[in-house]
């Protein structure tokens, strides 16, 4: 197929790969001196989270497990974005879609109306933060922040209300059987093959579509979109809305594809946090949804590792968020990819 | 509601603001000058928990105020080195030290006092408040509130100030007429981390005298929140700080009544911010060179 | 941080904490102050698991399940329960014990420990109900972290009590008394701050004694209760607050009359010992009054909690409180008891009894129409009806 | 011209700019300029002019060279060094903090006393006016800049560093927006600076502006100096040839055509500009077939309001506009482009381009919805974009480093060459041109006149509107001067003189003028 080169070589620019790559390497040297500090070993630290990560069947399907939900809400963060909105409601999309899966597979036991419906909730509790921007100039970051919590009380109130299970009132009604994501193995369901997916088409429609590159445009430039006929204010609601279709979606896939429990917990805890993960995961894939496939990936892994590192090297929990708290803030250094070039360069002269 | 009732709601409502007040006031200052941050939680969390070790090491709590003024002000640094003087992305860093602050923290408190999650301070670490029969007030209100006046006065009345917005709005024309581009924004990026720190260190020495693990509790998002909605003024930022602080005491003094559910009452305070933006205020235009990184070539 | 890994112990056991993680002042920390009793009595290792989610908990259990070096796993909290269910069917012979989480359907090599806190909070209800009705007040308060059922078993054991306080002193003194219950759900278990405003809203409202059961949130209750001693320049109640889970009382001593303990610490010391000594049974273990699985802290008890803390903690905390010693704090524990009369110990004591003999019994809600029930019930004894 | 003191106040020696991604902007130039003169800078769009006043003006540090000043080499840090030193610089694109008011933007960093301590607004007031009415050159102090016209704005820049009291003052491009009458205004000013005995340098795109202002001109030409002459031995071609080096041009060729049948027809057309003043009053006229209709006017009255409505981007308050006969009024610009609109707009930067987005992205803006572009529908075939592209690189003859370089890449002459590219590969029947040469170089503007008289020789219909009265006098078939959103007259270039159209443009109706 003679693909459009110009496009490929963009989607797959090694530069920013390598920068986040570099800024990894750098998080985790760091976090190696962080480990010598309080004591621990650091090679048997690294040596178990790889190991619990990536050393078995297992391990890979728990780490791409932890990468499914994270992906998708970094997805929404991207588009954001892309189109020059600083959307930080993934968080109550997702669970918008968690809740709305819930209550309509109980309405109509099908697997793909469970994710039609969380994505349309998702989108749903995205439209007033657009239409707000769009038509009274409220800044996205000051109706996303306040609907996150509006609508962390409100999934809250029917989580414990209406849809509690009667029979085990710590949990929601269940996502019927017929309704959950079929298994892979391991305990891994195709959530994470839809999210690979989503993501691609995130790319396809970011930057194949005639929309997508009206979003875009728009993001950069407004007047200039509009002056090429394109309709910025458009533009906006789209990102907004497919970016709570894409949380939504996450949320929705959370409770569906993941047991035990297939059901939210009381006080939303495998609800909670994901959107704010997202925006971390999204910056390290450079807002790029090929990028955040693979950032997602790497996040997922330092999760699904932590349990091993904990019990074999006895690093605690805390260390561990340390440690990606600094591969984060490595990665806002832009030069470090030139400086270890020049370093490369240099020892290379020698 | 009686007498007691509007006292009590209003005492709650400016304890609480304070925090909020302080950190929209520095990160209003910070973006002012052209440098975002939303690692304005992590500030707080981790300078509450090293502004209490101050405190207690010196019998002080004035020192743990300060202390948590220097926790702000080495974040600001990084921060500001790393957006300012490294040119990196604005929002990275932020997340980051969230990130750090939510190990640091928990850690920290077992490491430092032995007890796992939370301490409580010592009388002598605690700051002194204005006592009545039925109440108390912590001068931190009138400091934020001088604060408020003061970072406003000089952002709008002085050289100072009118350099930093220049920085913000424009920076290649402060440039232009020999204006320290960096040297603005990095100073601008510490003040306003360490007005964090300052608000960090109030919630554990002052306003709850304890430190605890989540004590942060959403603050510096919100504070986020009351910057925009204060059109990065730090006059508004100090009105915006008290109307959520009254409508949370407000939702805090109905929710025992039980008019509504209860989480219904909880999103009070956000629901009224969000009906007062949308109604009374809208567009918000950010200072124009807002989180862009300023290079000559 | 776990003891490392000495090559002269017996053997290991491993402890998966909830998201709450140490420093819950809850049912995390009572588990780690069991677990590391029994690690210590039984020469043992303990491995600890922190869970960042509740995602973790598969994860967590599963890795050290395929270790298959414990003798015993011990997952603490309820959110835990599928996850346990899942992993000890796909490790039969790995034995695990979860804290407050049952299952029909668990597998048998699972001990399922259950607590009645509604008949711990029921005596705190009660005291509280008490100190009010002696002091001539009307009211009293209960402040809880984010709306969960489980916490129903807190509040409805807790309006129980103060029901049959009503009950009691009417009985006692011949006189009316109608005390209500402030009560509300902060949405939190983490934000103190929300936690004290709560606190200094049921005190302007007019609440005497407050209950908290809403972990880190709850740390706020105690300090508005402080503050408000201390603007009338008192060191001890009224009014009170009350401690829960563990016998939080040294942490603000004078402040706390007392707590309702919750032991997890003896259900997971339980466990381990039956797991070492080779008693160990699956299936249900339900403590409650009787069985000293809930309780009202006594002195002893919050000693114990305190001694507990490494010792430079507690030297620190010992100066923090301005004691010389730790006899001093022990004393002024006693002191601030003596703040209320005997005969509402005895009381107390009276309604401890009746509940562990049967005769008494404590609505347990499970649900939002139970509780709201509860909520409803006029009289204690309507209450009881809803316990059947 | 007037005999200057040939002693030298500034010498530049070999300076040499590489920039970061590796662009050798200058090759080893040497400047003199002397004092009290006016130097005249000229060059290509890219030649490296800017480039090198941000040096001297210390915003870029040279690669290698040296710089001295009076004789005393200097080495500058930054804009603040050159300060210092007497030289200040006003700048190709403007930078004034939009939000500030002239008065604050003027004293920014000079603000006088300690940083802490209150700004003395009616000293600097003081100071200022006494300046401003000194030169005969006034601006509005209180009124945020974003909110004046830019010759105003212009100003204000001068201002700015006059106030700082320079020797030396650099303007780039400085007439590139302003009207003939602010031009004039502006050529006074810095005659009388001169006088005073400052030393200006001046770089324009405009040969007749520098033969009538400068008394030396450089030519730099692909960061190399090509030649200095005084003045009044230079000619516009001899300057034009130095700068392309070729023969140019500089007479449009445009052949007598008789128009056709009209393509735009605009009836009684009412506008609302931003601040809800009516921008354009009861405007009616028609462009024809194979004709260019020029509006020649005042900047700010009207014309971008405009444009904008006949291009569907404003509301129009009243009256019609048709195209083609069809009644167009309220469609959206893409339904006008797919009828057969194009657009060259008035800011390249701003509304033309998108300056992040590569070559191949820009040449599809406002066309990447036709089905000539698409996979199917809704699905960009990138690869004929890129062939069209690079197409229109060909055709134009546009220097770009590739079809996926972004466009900010390109140098000003070159973007504008590509905006008009596209436009024109939208097969028009109707174009508007505004500003279509606006800081564009000779050989570019050469280029794009053409180009528009080509379309207007195929028999298209082209609205061109233009500070540039040269512009509009030369290339137009008919024209239409505005003020306050009202035509004073339309009129045949040929038929008026150039102070009829002062004067119209003054606001004075061609019925009275010719009365
Ligand atoms: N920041 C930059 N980085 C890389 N190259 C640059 C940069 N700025 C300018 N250039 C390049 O340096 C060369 C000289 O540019 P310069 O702006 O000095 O030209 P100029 O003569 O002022 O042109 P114009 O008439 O269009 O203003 C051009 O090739 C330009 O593309
Ligand atoms: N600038 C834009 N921003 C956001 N969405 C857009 C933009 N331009 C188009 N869209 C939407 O993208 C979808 C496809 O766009 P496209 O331009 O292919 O429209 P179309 O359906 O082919 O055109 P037509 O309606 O003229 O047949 C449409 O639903 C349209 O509303
Ligand atoms: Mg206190
Ligand atoms: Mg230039």
């Amino acid at each position: 197929m003679k693909k459009s080169g110009s496009d490929l070589t963009k989607a797959l620019n090694p530069r920013p790969f390598i920068e986040s790559l570099i800024a990894i390497l750098v998080g985790f040297i760091i976090g190696a001196i962080v480990l010598v500090a309080f004591g621990y070993d650091p090679l048997a630290a690294y040596y178990w989270l790889f190991t619990g990560a990536l050393g078995s069947a297992r391990g890979i399907a728990s780490t791409l497990k932890y990468a499914t939900p994270i992906m998708l809400t970094a997805l929404t963060f991207a588009i954001g974005t892309r189109t020059g909105i600083f959307n930080i409601g993934a968080e109550s999309s997702f669970y918008f879609g968690a809740i709305a899966a819930v209550i309509f597979t109980n309405i109509w036991a099908n697997m793909w109306f469970g994710l039609l419906m969380g994505m349309l909730f998702g989108a749903l509790w995205a439209l007033p933060a657009a239409a707000l921007k769009v038509y009274r100039g409220v800044h996205e970051v000051i109706s996303t922040i306040m609907l996150n919590w509006i609508g962390w009380f409100f999934v809250l109130w029917l989580i414990v209300g209406p849809y509690a299970n009667p029979n085990d009132p710590n949990k929601t009604i269940r996502i019927p059987e017929a309704a959950r994501l079929p298994e892979i193995g391991y305990g891994l369901s195709i959530a994470i093959i839809i999210a690979v997916i989503a993501a691609l088409l995130t790319y396809f429609l970011l930057w194949h579509t005639t929309m997508g590159f009206g979003m875009r445009a728009s993001g950069i430039n407004q007047k200039a979109a509009r002056y090429a006929g394109m309709n910025p204010k458009l533009a906006v609601m789209w990102s907004f809305i497919i970016g709570g279709l894409l949380s939504g979606l996450g949320g929705a896939m959370k409770i569906m594809g993941e047991g035990p429990g297939y059901a939210i917990s009381q006080g939303g805890a495998n609800i909670y946090g994901f959107g704010f993960d997202g925006i971390g995961v999204s910056l390290v894939g450079r807002n790029h949804p090929l990028g955040i496939i693979l950032s997602a990936l790497f996040f997922g892994m330092l999760r699904a590792g932590t349990a091993m590192m904990q019990a074999r090297a006895q690093v605690p929990l805390e260390i561990i968020k340390v440690i990606q708290g600094i591969i984060v803030i490595a990665v806002a250094i832009p030069s470090l990819y030139d400086l270890v070039k020049k370093a490369v360069h240099r020892g290379a002269a020698q | 509601m009686n007498a007691g009732d509007v006292i009590t709601i209003l005492i709650t409502s400016l304890m609480a603001m304070v925090p909020i007040v302080l950190t929209s006031v520095g990160a209003a200052w910070s973006e002012r000058a052209g440098v975002v941050s939303i690692g304005y939680e992590g500030v707080l969390l981790m300078s509450a928990f090293f502004g209490a070790i101050f405190a207690e090491l010196s019998g002080h709590a004035t020192i743990g105020l300060l202390g948590g003024v220097l926790t702000g002000v080495l974040l600001g640094m990084l921060h500001g080195a790393l957006t300012v003087y490294l040119k990196g992305d604005h929002v990275i860093p932020g997340i980051g030290i969230n990130l750090l602050a939510m190990g640091v923290v928990p850690f920290g408190i077992l490491a430092y006092w032995g007890t796992a999650g939370q301490h409580q301070l010592p009388d002598n670490a605690e700051l002194w408040h204005i006592k009545t029969s039925t109440v108390e007030l912590s001068p931190m209100v009138f400091v934020t509130i001088l604060i408020a006046l003061v970072t406003w006065w000089v952002l709008f009345k002085t050289p100072l100030g009118l350099r930093v917005r220049a920085v913000g709005e424009n920076p290649e024309a402060a440039d232009a007429l020999g204006i320290n581009v960096e040297k603005y924004r990095f100073w601008s990026a510490v003040y306003g981390h360490a007005l964090a720190g300052l608000a960090g260190a109030y919630m554990s020495v002052d306003w709850l005298g304890l430190v605890h693990k989540t004590m942060s509790g959403g603050r510096g998002f919100i504070a986020l929140a009351n910057m925009v909605f204060s059109g990065w003024n730090p006059l508004v930022s100090l009105i915006g700080g008290w109307l959520f602080g009254f409508f949370e005491a407000l939702a805090t003094w109905l929710a025992p009544k039980h008019i509504i559910p209860g989480q219904f009452i909880l999103m009070l305070p956000y629901i009224m911010t969000l009906i007062i933006v949308a109604g009374i205020i809208g567009k918000a235009r950010p200072p124009k060179a807002d989180g862009r990184p300023y290079k000559r070539e | 941080i776990s003891s490392g890994g000495e090559e002269s112990k017996t053997g290991a056991i491993a402890i998966v904490y909830d998201v709450g993680g140490r420093g819950d002042l809850s049912f995390n920390d009572m588990a780690y102050l069991g677990a590391s009793k029994a690690a210590k009595d039984f020469n043992l290792d303990l491995v600890e698991l922190q869970s960042n989610s509740e995602d973790d908990y598969v994860e967590n259990l599963r890795t050290l399940a395929s270790e298959g070096k414990y003798a015993v796993i011990i997952a603490v909290g309820f959110m835990m329960t599928d996850a346990v269910k899942q992993v000890a069917s796909e490790y039969p012979d790995q034995k695990f014990a979860i804290i407050d989480g049952s299952d029909p359907e668990m597998p048998d090599n699972v001990m399922m420990i259950l607590f009645k806190e509604n008949e711990g909070s029921a005596l705190a209800g009660a005291l509280a109900g008490l100190i009010a009705a002696n002091d001539g007040k009307d009211k009293v308060g209960i402040v809880l972290g984010m709306e969960i059922p489980v916490l129903y078993k807190f509040e409805a054991g807790y309006r129980f009590g103060v029901k049959w306080a009503e009950d009691y002193y009417k009985q006692k003194e011949g006189k009316d008394v109608n005390i209500d219950v402030l009560y509300q759900y902060t949405g939190s278990f983490g934000d103190a701050a929300k936690g004290k405003a709560a606190a200094q809203a049921q005190l302007s409202q007019g609440a005497w004694v407050i209950y908290q059961v809403a972990g880190g949130t709850g740390l706020g209750v105690f300090d508005a209760v402080e503050e408000a001693l201390k603007a009338q320049n008192k060191k001890m109640g009224p009014p009170f607050a009350i401690g829960v889970d563990s016998a939080q009382d040294w942490i603000k001593p004078g402040v706390i009359i007392a707590s309702m303990t919750k032991r997890v610490d003896v259900g997971v010391y339980t466990a381990v010992k039956d797991a070492v000594e080779g008693t160990f049974k699956g299936g249900v273990v339900e403590l409650g009054l009787e069985e000293g699985g809930v309780g009202l802290s006594t002195v002893d008890d919050v000693m114990a909690m305190f001694d507990s803390l490494p010792e430079d903690t507690q030297k620190q905390k010992l100066k923090d409180l301005g004691f010389n010693s730790r006899d001093e704090l022990k004393q002024y524990l006693e002191q601030t008891r003596g703040q209320v009369p005997d005969w509402i110990w005895d009381a107390v004591k009276q309604l401890q009894d009746k509940i562990v003999s049967g005769e008494i019994k404590v609505p347990a809600p499970m649900d939002k129409d139970g509780i709201e029930k509860v909520r409803q019930a006029k009289t204690w004894q309507d209450m009881q009806e809803l316990a059947q | 011209m007037g005999t200057t003191e040939r002693r030298p106040i500034i010498e530049m020696k070999g300076i040499v700019k590489v920039y970061p991604d590796g662009t050798r902007a200058l090759k080893g130039v040497d400047l003199t300029v002397n004092k009290g003169e006016i130097l005249g800078l000229l060059g290509e769009n890219g030649a490296g002019k800017t480039t090198l006043m941000k040096i001297l003006f210390g915003m870029l540090q040279p690669t290698s060279g040296k710089i001295f000043i009076n004789g005393e080499e200097v080495r500058f840090k930054s804009p603040s060094d050159a300060i210092s030193k007497g030289i200040g610089m006003v700048h190709q694109h403007f930078t004034l903090v939009e939000v500030f008011d002239a008065l604050h933007n003027i004293i920014l960093g000079m603000e006088g006393h300690g940083l802490f301590s209150k700004i003395d607004v009616e000293r600097a007031r003081k100071k200022l006016q006494k300046l401003m009415d000194d030169l005969n050159f006034q601006v509005p102090l209180d009124i945020p800049v974003e909110d004046l016209p830019v010759g105003v704005q212009q100003r204000i820049e001068i201002l700015k560093m006059l106030y700082r009291d320079v020797d030396v003052l650099i303007l780039d491009e400085p007439t590139a927006v302003l009207t003939p009458i602010e031009v004039e205004e502006l050529f006074r000013v810095l005659r009388q600076l001169k006088a005073e005995g400052k030393t200006i340098i001046f770089i324009s795109h405009k040969l007749n502006e520098v033969l009538e202002l400068t008394d030396r001109v450089t030519v730099i030409r692909k960061g190399e100096v090509v030649g200095t002459v005084n003045t009044n031995e230079a000619t516009p071609q001899l300057l034009a040839r130095m700068m392309v080096g070729r023969d140019v041009v500089l007479r449009i060729e445009k052949p007598p055509k008789e128009a056709g049948e009209p393509i735009l027809k605009v009836e009684n057309l009412k506008v609302m500009g931003d601040r809800g003043e009516v921008a354009v009053k009861n405007l009616s006229f028609e462009v024809r077939a194979g004709e260019i209709f020029g509006i020649a006017g005042v900047e700010g009255n009207g014309q971008t309001e405009l444009i904008e409505a006949i291009s569907g981007l404003r509301k129009v308050s009243g009256g019609r506009i048709y195209l083609n006969g069809k009644d167009i009024t309220g469609k959206t610009p893409r339904e006008l482009y797919d009828m057969g609109m194009a657009h060259v707009p008035e800011d390249r930067t701003h509304m033309g381009l998108i300056l992040d987005m590569t070559v191949t992205e820009n040449s599809v803006l406002g066309l990447h919805w036709r089905p000539k572009f698409q996979r199917f529908k809704g699905v960009i075939h990138w690869g004929k974009v890129r062939k069209h592209a690079q197409a229109l690189i060909e055709q134009f003859d546009i220097s770009a480093p590739g079809t996926e370089a972004p466009v900010k890449s390109l140098s000003g002459g070159n973007q504008q060459k590509l905006i008009v590219a596209r436009e024109v590969s939208k097969e028009p029947v109707f174009i508007i041109a505004a500003q279509p040469t606006r800081g564009v170089d000779v050989a570019s503007t050469e280029y794009i006149r053409n180009y528009l008289v080509k379309l207007r020789n195929e028999g298209k219909a082209v609205l061109l509107v233009s500070a540039d009265l040269d512009e509009v006098l030369q290339l137009s078939d008919r024209m239409g001067i505005i003020y306050e959103g009202e035509f004073m007259g339309v009129v045949k270039p040929e038929e008026v003189t150039t102070e009829e159209i002062g004067m119209m443009m003054g606001g004075i109706r061609y019925e009275e003028i010719r009365k």
